[in-house]
């Protein structure tokens, strides 16, 4: 056991997965220069001298770099892409969407395309390229997985579930989670990181997790806003109102048994999102979960997410932008007051 | 190059198989039989043909909305085939892919990519696996000529390049990119000029030529085998049917036309297989008729064959968990 | 007064908004080619004589076609950008997204981006990757608006409407509403044409209507599904059931009043979308209705759409993905069961 | 050409205005007063003036992720800029932006684009809306040497091209996209040589020579302004700073820092103003220090002035409807 912020978590599985199967490889801008800094957030870092024949340093092409990964994934590798910063998805939007998630089923199952897509979210004072949350985009893509460790144990975890995983995944990590001194460091007060076992493990995708039990009310969140779920729990419980932190980790799958019996016991829903309100992986969970648990709910299912804004750069803008604990308690209060 | 008499009636069979199966296919497409949209080939067999020619069949190619004779070429059979365009379970991708998105791995085809340039990156990708195992394989893109605008055209060409992956980039200038004219969109006399921004090589041939295209292409597979990165080969041809079954093809001057059914591959190799003796033209009748037999016997099993079963429409989406 | 089918509508809103403002100018792939088709759904056929200089016809290359009709929208222009089919959004999501969307923003409200992409979306027999239904992807994209007009009225009225808008603006419209007989024609048997008024007219962006009074049940629907929906209200209304069809005919903005007032009246809500249920902008709809009306409903909101697949080629399997009027029934029947 | 000295001194003016606003922010960052991330351009300013000082007004650029040189060359005021940097609401952006992001359209500046490449179309839609009116003005787009391994640089500048578009395409290559050198993503020796795939002049150019920079961009910007079309431009250059203020460069060579520390632009022409006897040094001295202080009073009044009320966040996303 050793405790690891995210960054080196990662690190770390990337390295027993490179050492157990040399199928797998990481391609990326800027991940194994010489001199350099080992990814934007450090991830890669040191990994050069082992490695040197399982990490490719690509051009600034983001379409080109996952077109190239896919077609290494079907013909056997297991390549793990790194985005430097998620909003650059957008360019590859159609070799992801249009080709990786279809490719095993145009195929007739024939094919599969076993490509881990690696994409740093959040807000940090970069403005308004740098800074969304994608998790919307695809989620209910089908044919993709979609992960968000919250914590260096399932962000370890759920890479080397990832990388063994058959299928196109996209894992989106948090920049201000990963506690790394990398280029793009933005200091988040949370502390993300997490006793890792020594043995070989893994964290199974589509298995939520429930970070604090409670039974007044649930509050679903992934990625740095779990860990304002947790602070705002803390601060709810001084008031006797006990919150039920789930965590779901992955969005596609979603664990949807796990979050269904805990609004069985809670009878109320917070889902807390950053990013903006309308069209985000909330809603999806709170139209789910409404269509089937209606007659459970005592108060409508509320979402704490980001205004329908583009990301700000002042830092006044953007606090208004990110949700906030305050923000957590209040929906608490203003449920559990509905009775 | 010496070719035996029998190389050269290969040729012929494998240029008039792709010809025959598009001219029935364009009746079952207007007869209704053939659901969705049809891009033929016909006019540019002799690229298919010469390409897949001089590839063995653990080298993967890829190909695009247009890719009944890539398919034909690369040895997916033709029933699997022939299924598929009528979305039958026994199709290659069981009924899932249709006619722009043919393809059999075990062939060494990729199901076929429809979005124009999309399989360029991914042809690329395979040559970076077959290059990372060491295996002297290839990976061939087979694009048409309004596909080079494309940024991921670009995007994959050059990682091809900096990297000396076995891949060849097969350029199918058939002058037009649906109704309009490639001169339109370049700059350039000729598209192979484009490997100046990469540092590889480029060569316009004839694409009509299935002999001038099978030797273009071995020089390129040779090559990359050896390690020496990729060629772009901009083949010249011409479709001489419309863009899908539905174009009058009003954009296309007549006088170019003409000239171009003069220089269709098919009829002018079949030409010089008779002007120096390497078949009679009974013999060349002799074959079509086979093929045409065949070519019917396929189709009427293809047409008896169950549709897939609706209950069956969840199927493949994912792969299955694999065991840790 | 005339009858037009979508296509010609569409044609002659372009040509009235192209002879008023010599800003306006159409930029596509095959859109004005002499001989050629005025785009793949015959949209621009014809114009190139009186508007040869506002037509341009452009290489294959989306994201870039897309980022120039930004900058020429920057510079004070009006482009119409036609997309063939809306899964090549995919390619140019980064210019749309990150940059037409946010640059109003970026500038402190100095810039602005009167751009307008018409893309057909909807599947009719093409596969996967000429099929899909894009509008979850750009609703709720702050800085963007959608549209989906279900007639030839609204189509050509929202078209005009869009082109005199200051902001970028994504019109989705379904291939088998057109009634052209384009190259990639597509036959529906669903008559979507309208009488054109004579008069210059518009539709205003952010309006719905009520295609079909009823106080049984809401359903919301809009392109092809409206169409689907109607049909099902017929059905229904021999049963004793009296459907309300509300077509919000913009998803962004959303005309939530219209839709509130319905289900305050009904109680009941069937939202109907083709494309795969999860993450659809159906899930705003139900998680934002369930949100602010919850008391109101008498039974969970239901979504009848696509299951999450992608879209097959097999008649019978694309039979299965989309969404048919037997499910809506259905739907309406089991809500009003409930009581 | 002959330049008078009032003209080089202006040169030299406007370099050392980003020079050292730069090297004061560097501070304002360290110290925790700028928010965010920080791309400075110390080093290439010779490429922003150069290329800033042959074009009007009413021509219009667009930037990247290291746009502060740009800004300032173009004519962007120090005080909305310095306040954009802060994040304030007297910012060019009204705070919206940020270092990334920094413009003002009224002094032909779009706000800067951080996705590489995500300017280089936008600037040919201006050029192309210029054409459609038949105004003279021009449109540059200022990229890195990362950017033209981007789909988008292709697309745009084949668009560029073809339609004889007045814009340019300066690549600035100062040898490094982030840590990664730029030969190792290319089989190009320079970048110039991409212009061959879209048939327009491609020229490399000393890039920290301010004079060869303004000579070479007037001529591009005459043929643009005369409806002859885009001109890539690769001025050869080096950041003599971390890609951000957070980077110890230690993948750059010792040796080629030292020697790029010898050619930096700014000490260049100030040893040329002082050789050929166009100002002394203390007038030079006199002219930093002027700067200096302007400069200082600048960041007071910026920091002194009001943060965006964050009420206000939500203006900005739509322009009003316009009545039909
Ligand atoms: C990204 C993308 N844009 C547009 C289309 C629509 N489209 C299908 S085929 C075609 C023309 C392709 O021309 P070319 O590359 O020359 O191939 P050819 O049809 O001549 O074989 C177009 C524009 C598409 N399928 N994908
Ligand atoms: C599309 C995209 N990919 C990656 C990045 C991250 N990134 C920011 S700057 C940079 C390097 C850019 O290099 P270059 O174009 O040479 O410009 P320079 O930084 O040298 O000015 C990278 C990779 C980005 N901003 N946008
Ligand atoms: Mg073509
Ligand atoms: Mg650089």
């Amino acid at each position: 056991m050793k405790k690891l912020a995210i960054a080196p978590a990662l690190r770390d599985g990337l390295i027993e997965e490179m050492r157990r199967d040399k199928n797998v490889f990481c391609m990326g801008e800027d991940i194994s220069i010489p001199g350099g800094w080992g990814g934007v957030f450090t991830v890669t870092l040191g990994l050069e001298e082992e490695f040197r024949d399982q990490l490719i340093d690509t051009p600034i092409a983001e379409a080109g770099s996952i077109g190239l990964g896919i077609g290494a994934a079907l013909a056997g590798l297991r390549p793990v892409l790194d985005m430097q910063y998620s909003d650059f998805l957008f360019l590859a939007m159609d070799q992801i969407i249009n080709h990786a998630a279809k490719l095993r089923y145009m195929s007739g199952g024939t094919l599969s395309v076993p490509l881990l897509i690696r994409a740093p979210v959040g807000a940090t004072g970069r403005g308004a390229q740098h800074a969304q949350n994608m998790e919307r985009f695809f989620t209910g893509v089908p044919g993709l997985k979609v992960l968000c460790p919250a914590t260096a144990y399932d962000a370890k975890g759920l890479l080397k579930a990832a990388i063994r995983d058959d299928n196109p995944v996209v894992m989106f990590e948090h920049k201000l989670l990963y506690g790394s001194k990398g280029i793009g460091a933005a200091t988040g007060e949370v502390d993300a990181s997490s006793e890792i076992p020594d043995e070989d493990f893994i964290v199974p995708i589509g298995k939520g997790i429930i970070r604090r039990p409670g039974g007044d009310v649930t509050i679903v969140a992934t990625l740095l806003m779990m860990h304002l779920a947790l602070a705002a729990a803390r601060e709810l419980a001084s008031q006797g109102i006990e919150a039920e932190v789930i965590d779901p980790r992955t969005l596609a799958p979603f664990d949807w048994p796990l979050l269904e019996q805990s609004v069985e016991k809670t009878s109320r829903l917070i889902i807390v999102e950053e990013g903006p309100k309308t069209g985000g992986w909330g809603a999806e969970v709170a139209a789910s979960l409404g269509e089937r648990m209606m007659e459970c709910l005592t108060a409508p299912i509320q979402r704490v997410a980001s205004p329908d804004i583009p990301v700000p750069f002042a830092p006044e803008l953007e606090n208004a932008y990110r949700p906030n604990v305050r923000q957590i308690i209040q929906a608490a209060e203003s449920l559990v007051a509905l009775g | 190059m010496p070719y035996s008499t029998a190389d050269l009636l290969e040729f012929h069979r494998r240029m008039l198989l792709i010809r025959k199966v598009e001219e029935r296919l364009s009746q079952l497409f207007l007869e209704g039989t053939i659901p969705g949209t049809l891009h033929q080939s016909l006019g540019q067999e002799a690229v298919a043909v010469g390409v897949c020619s001089a590839l063995r069949e653990t080298d993967v190619i890829t190909s695009t909305h247009r890719p009944h004779g890539h398919a034909l070429a690369k040895g997916v059979s033709l029933p699997s085939f022939i299924a598929e365009l009528l979305g039958k379970s026994s199709g290659c991708c069981k009924g899932r892919g249709g006619s722009m998105h043919v393809g059999d791995i075990t062939k060494g085809m990729l199901p076929s990519i429809a979005i124009v340039g999309g399989g360029i990156p991914i042809a690329t990708g395979v040559a970076l696996a077959f290059k990372r195992r060491r295996e002297d394989h290839v990976a061939v893109s087979f694009s048409g000529d309004g596909s080079v605008a494309e940024g991921i055209f670009h995007e994959a060409v050059n990682m091809g390049a900096i990297w000396d992956l076995p891949v060849l980039y097969v350029i199918e200038n058939n002058r037009y990119a649906a109704s309009t004219h490639y001169s339109r969109n370049t700059k350039l006399e000729q598209l192979s000029g484009l490997s100046a921004a990469y540092g590889i090589p480029g060569v316009t041939i004839d694409g009509n030529d299935v002999l001038e295209v099978y030797e273009t292409a071995q020089t390129a597979v040779e090559r990359a085998r050896a390690g020496q990165g990729p060629t772009i080969i901009e083949a010249m041809t011409y479709r001489i049917t419309g863009h899908n079954r539905r174009d009058p093809c009003n954009y296309m001057p007549e006088d170019e036309r003409d000239q171009a059914l003069e220089q269709e591959p098919v009829k002018r190799f079949e030409e010089v297989l008779l002007r120096d003796g390497h078949a009679e033209a009974s013999l060349l009748a002799a074959m079509q008729t086979e093929l045409e037999s065949e070519i019917e016997a396929v189709i009427e099993t293809a047409l008896a064959a169950p549709a897939p079963d609706p209950e069956e429409a969840f199927r493949y989406v994912y792969a299955e968990p694999v065991e840790s």
